[in-house]
């Protein structure tokens, strides 16, 4: 067991730290303490220092030369995110298009796509969005209804709805995945898009959360046209398409942790100023179970970067320490607001943030009840659910639904 | 043996949801928190009576029992609805008891003018010691102590977070005599040394307040402490009503949702994972509900067990609003986290409520505490 | 709120009292101190019991006077049963015949049946245990697979297996579901049978539990011949013959709540026998949060039996009663071992028992994964889970169930 | 980078495990219970190496880290092997760090002798004493203390529940002087003044020792207080390690189980209550091994941090064979718990480890004072 560099990884990680040493004072201030106030000001300025990492080769550290990346390994990009998250600057503006939404292309995009977008989605100068998540079709992706239906020429014109969209409100671009033959089984007429944020239809509305804070928008499609070099992947084959994004959702997340700030030392830190509480062996259980967890969280996520080093491709069991991650920080948000009293609901309190952040978390990114099944069914090998819907139409599986509804109201 | 309500408190119940139904409290919840008017619903309350729940009928009340008043904070946490009761009635228990200030007590029941309890925790198997809730922080703060001469006191010290203080015209205040003993205090809220500091924090459906008292001069009433003891223990008993209320919507509306929602070809309420967590909020309720019954009947016909009977059922009522809030937020996926959706404001009563009133812990504590006690004597 | 008597349920306990003062000394001591120490013996002598409290009109309270019973309502067995609990001596030997399975044959038997078995069940002459459970059928009790064949003669042979019969050593005859038709559906091919316990071919076989006491027996059925009068309900008929045990099951279970002896104040009373415990706020909370669950039980308890005395029958969430109390005193075994240490495993030691025993509970009766499904359904109206099994004939299930488990494996 | 096994660790695992299987161990489990010979595999340990895993290469030993033997502890923790290593190899780690010994420790690291270490709970955030576990009840004792004349030490005081320490042939103990220093003292099991007193609880395949010292003479070891500390720690690893191993193997016959057992038409393991609890064993699975691995890295790279590692993988294994061990038995319904069955065995192995070496509390109170000493300072 080693927890340090390889020699190579040591002179990389040098190179960037000293880059980051050298540039960090060019950095937005975007939280705490002398942050932009201006939504606009703050995104531009985020943009900019996109545009210089993207310069100095920090970011699309994995992606292909020839699109612009270091045609490095995940390891590297790991090194990145620690030492940008060390010299304590934002990371990029555009992390969900560079991590997910840009490998998709470069994975299933024709060669114009990948030509007139990758470049300027790398430099921060068109920022994308990913419009898959619907109302209706949340933990079941596959039962999207925003419908783009072929026209004569060749081109589409798309209707719906999409929500949980992040970043939707300074996109440029946004990766959509929408029906376009209702007539066969739900995975299998569905076409993967790209959508101009600005065409006529697009419109864009923000989606508060419980903190009070738009942290998502829905994103809604009013006749939208399309051409026909807009398609990513087989018309068709999004399903297959869509799947690659999630695949690189995953080893986004997996690489991370303790990435969201949950750490088991800024509990301590909050539970340590308090005298009464650190006497207090009830406290202190609950603070050890919780603490417990995040350390181990930890170290789970030096073996998956390890297996990563070694090329593996992190397996669903990965995204149980999303489960481990938001429900040790409900516990000790529950903890450190038990000490406090209800002053930890003050307005600016990072635990009232905190408490209120974590219930919408524990949903986003597929509920712990589609975790659990995944890795039930294809790391224990347990057997799947009956399923209902398996072969029939699209078109006719709503109609079921609303029987059954009657039925059981 | 009969251990349900009877048909005067149905009817008492039925009479409160059908009120509290011509109010927008849910709307006005979130209203509040965007900076709105809180929807104050005294106006209301005075209308169908319910200042003078436990105020005897001599003095113009309805002399009902705690379980009544139970009853009415139910409906009122169903919708999430703003009635200064929580404050107002222990307070008006403590003066009844006292059987003094007779013309107040007719202006409390009747609804004329309002008080509110700065109550203390009372003393347990392991202290002898009257505790108030501190502004900030885990260590708890002695109740405010008074010079008492004859029926005269003079008053100093601080309650924080007291419920519907702010607007009270009088306070009832637990305080500490020279002998240590503890004794209730009248003081006027307007009264010189007196503040009381409004704050809201999460929940804008709540009227709280900071009670400082300088030198504060107050009358000492001539309530036991055994009977300020029961003022804190009826306040347990109504915030655990309160929440068992709350719960009962929020599994309402889970259910509602889980038989409409589909997901793979089939509602949602159809899988053991959503299926099981809605049964367990239904078993907490239950439980719930039996212990606030206890608290009701225990208040009246066992005094001596109800600060075991109030403790519990506060647990058993907050322990089930923390999961049923929680998981109506589940349930509904990712849109039961936003601002527009109702959940939210269920899940910030809970996260409030929990903490109030010595919080959670020191309920459970205390429920510990008087079984400890017993078996230990 | 009332939890005293009416004046005639007040009339009725101290004749019942007075009864058992007269009389307690006559009782035999089957635990603790001074119990018998042969297993016969303490049965004989609980039979001898039996018999005087059958006598004094305390055995059958709720059955028709004709069959022997006081024709009262169930508030009068509740009655008995806390003045046989006060009074500190044992309650009757087959409180399964007398609560369950006289009920069953007084709902369905043969007047036949009725006068040849119910006067010797009640007074303890004959023993009776119930034979529905097989290792595979325990939650899914309809796919009973124990056979009675007819023969042409009009009687019956019986092949099988039933498991966790309580009192089958000493048993003189059991109530058994056998299936009589494997070519329909599962639950319309059973039947009901009384089977005599010294028949040819009956094997008793004592089945160990955690605890190493033998609390349950296999039943094994190699041949048995069964007369045609031992039919209870109609052939073919039997599941819902069985439904009416199973509800006076419920009724049995859910008059009682804290009979277990899982209270608040003795576990209460073991902690406070120990310092450094009662002075620990961890230990506090653990035992607050447990004793409510106990406390909540006591008063849903009553809640019951006021809804008995007004001639309600429980529903299914009466059942969460048992999910209730298996967990809280799981919690506080759990707690009383962590405060005593490994010294809580001694052989004699109360706690070595309760934390042995709970695990069986847990199972015994249903689990609690059915009993939240019942719950679920029939209390909240959640829709059912999709039920593979429906219509199929009982014959073809298995080989179904063979080949599902070989594409999983 | 590399957080995973090397190949001699994997080889190591493997060798394990197959010594083992040549062996009944389960059935040995239930028959020690109902009066049978322990048995005891001592002379297997010795054939594979295990008694010098830990020593030093140059006293016979294979020169090991406390990873290689946490990983052999996992084997036997698998199939509730009855191996003493958990009180040798703590013992003999302090033996080694003291430097002295040598013959001792060649006849310990062949198995030709046997140890046990007689440990104290190292001094937290809150108390500056060393303690011993107590015969019976929540307060934690102090540890034995000492009169030191140079070499020689006179020992006076208990430690009960010492594993392994029936049959050993020497004890390490952890003592306090008299000017409170915690020093090591090597005790013959033979001499004048100490009794080892054999107890067995719940689970026969456990070997414990009340250990009483009555002036006891002993030799001092020049190993450090820092080297008895983490010695209570290797001994907290290992029982995270022997946990952990419970917990593979209960997992996987519950889920073998759950694939095979049918009911209302469908493989239990397809329903989501049977599916998301085995999924859950899991997570708690990986969590334990992760932190067993930091344990196992942080005794040697990083020693100020394996307090904290140690403890913490005890309380994610031994709340993961908690958990595991009875859903173990859920799984299998009913007859999961009868005597004929494993699943008893692995929730008695659970119950008991859960109370050893200062028991779950302390070791969850211990990460909790890490961590809150470290952000205080």
């Amino acid at each position: 067991m080693d927890l340090n560099d390889t020699p190579q990884q040591a002179e990389y990680r040098a190179k960037v730290r000293s880059w980051l040493e050298e540039h960090k004072h060019e950095a937005p201030v975007l939280q705490g303490e002398g942050a932009i106030e201006d939504e606009h000001e703050a995104v531009e300025a985020h943009r900019a220092w996109q545009r210089k990492l993207a310069e100095a080769g920090l970011t699309g550290v994995t992606w292909p030369t020839e699109y612009g990346g270091q045609g490095l390994g995940p390891l590297e990009q790991v090194i990145v995110n620690q030492e940008i998250s060390r010299a304590g600057v934002p990371g990029i503006l555009d992390a969900i298009g560079v991590g997910m939404l840009g490998p998709t292309i470069i994975a299933h995009g024709t060669e114009e796509q990948k030509q007139r977008y990758l470049a300027a989605m790398l430099h921060g100068d068109e920022v994308w969005c990913q419009l898959f998540s619907e109302p209706a079709a949340g933990s079941d992706l596959a039962g999207i209804q925003s419908r783009a239906k072929p026209q004569d020429d060749g081109s589409w014109v798309l209707n719906g709805q999409k929500v949980w969209t992040t970043n939707a409100q300074f996109a440029s671009f946004g990766l959509l995945l929408a029906r376009t033959d209702p007539d066969v089984p739900k995975h299998k007429g569905l076409t993967m898009f790209i959508v101009p944020m600005d065409a006529e239809g697009v419109t864009v509305r923000g989606l508060r959360q419980i903190t009070g804070d738009a942290e998502f928008n829905e994103v809604f499609f009013d006749d939208v046209a399309l051409d026909p070099d807009l398609v990513v992947g087989p018309v068709n084959g999004g399903w297959g398409t869509a799947l690659t994004t999630l695949m690189f959702e995953r080893l986004t997340i997996g690489g991370g942790g303790e990435g969201m700030g949950y750490r088991a030392d800024r509990f301590a830190r909050a539970l340590a100023s308090d005298p009464a509480a650190v006497r207090d062996p009830e406290v202190r259980k609950r603070f050890g179970e919780l603490a417990t967890d995040l350390l181990a969280l930890r170290f789970t996520g030096y073996r998956i970067l390890t297996a990563l080093q070694r090329g593996q491709i992190p397996g669903p069991e990965a995204g149980m320490g999303k489960v481990t991650v938001v429900n040790a920080a409900v516990a000790a948000g529950d903890l450190i607001a038990d000490v406090i009293g209800p002053d930890a609901f003050s307005l600016d309190d990072e635990w009232n943030y905190l408490i209120s952040f974590l219930p919408g978390l524990k949903s986003a990114g597929g509920t712990e009840e589609i975790l659990r099944n995944t890795v039930g069914e294809r790391v224990l090998g347990l057997p799947p659910e009956p399923r209902l819907d398996k072969g029939i139409p699209f078109s006719e599986l709503r109609d079921k639904e609303r029987e059954a509804a009657g039925a059981s109201a | 043996m009969n251990f349900e309500l009877s048909d005067e408190q149905r009817a008492l119940q039925e009479a409160a949801r059908g009120a509290l139904s011509r109010h927008k409290t849910l709307e006005a919840a979130r209203d509040a928190l965007d900076g709105g008017e809180r929807l104050d619903l005294w106006d209301m309350a005075r209308e169908v009576g319910w200042p003078g729940l436990l105020v005897s009928e001599e003095h113009g009340g309805a002399g009902l029992g705690g379980l009544d008043a139970m009853l009415v904070l139910a409906e009122c946490g169903r919708v999430l609805a703003s009635v200064p009761l929580l404050g107002h009635v222990p307070a008006t228990a403590v003066l009844d008891a006292a059987g003094s200030h007779a013309e107040l007590l007719s202006a409390l029941a009747d609804g004329e003018r309002r008080a509110a309890f700065a109550g203390a925790q009372p003393p347990g198997d392991l202290s002898q010691e009257w505790t108030a809730d501190p502004r900030r922080g885990h260590a708890r703060v002695p109740a405010p102590r008074a010079e008492v001469d004859g029926d005269a006191a003079v008053v100093t010290g601080e309650v924080a977070w007291v419920p519907d203080a702010p607007g009270a015209d009088v306070l009832v205040v637990a305080v500490v005599d020279a002998d240590g003993a503890a004794r209730a205090v009248l003081v006027d809220a307007g009264a010189q040394g007196v503040t009381v500091e409004p704050v809201v924090r999460y929940d804008a459906t709540r009227l709280l307040g900071h009670v400082r008292l300088d030198g504060a001069r107050g009358e000492v009433l001539a309530a036991a402490d055994t009977e300020l003891a029961a003022a804190w223990y009826l306040g347990q008993g109504l915030l655990a009503a309160e929440s068992l209320g709350a719960v009962e919507r929020a599994l309402e509306v889970s259910v509602e949702y889980a038989k409409e929602r589909f997901t793979f070809g089939r509602a949602i309420g159809s899988y053991q994972a959503v299926k099981h967590a809605l049964v367990e909020v239904l078993r907490r309720q239950e439980n719930a509900r039996s212990l606030m019954y206890y608290a009701g009947w225990a208040r009246q016909d066992a005094p001596a067990e109800f600060p075991l009977a109030a403790s519990a059922a506060r647990v058993a009522a907050g322990r089930a609003l923390d999961f049923a809030a929680r998981e109506l937020i589940s349930v509904h996926g990712g849109i039961g986290a936003t601002w527009e959706h109702d959940a939210p404001y269920y899940f910030r009563r809970a996260q409030l409520s929990r903490r109030l009133l010595g919080g959670m812990g020191s309920a459970t504590d205390r429920v510990a505490g008087e079984l400890l006690g017993q078996a230990a004597a």
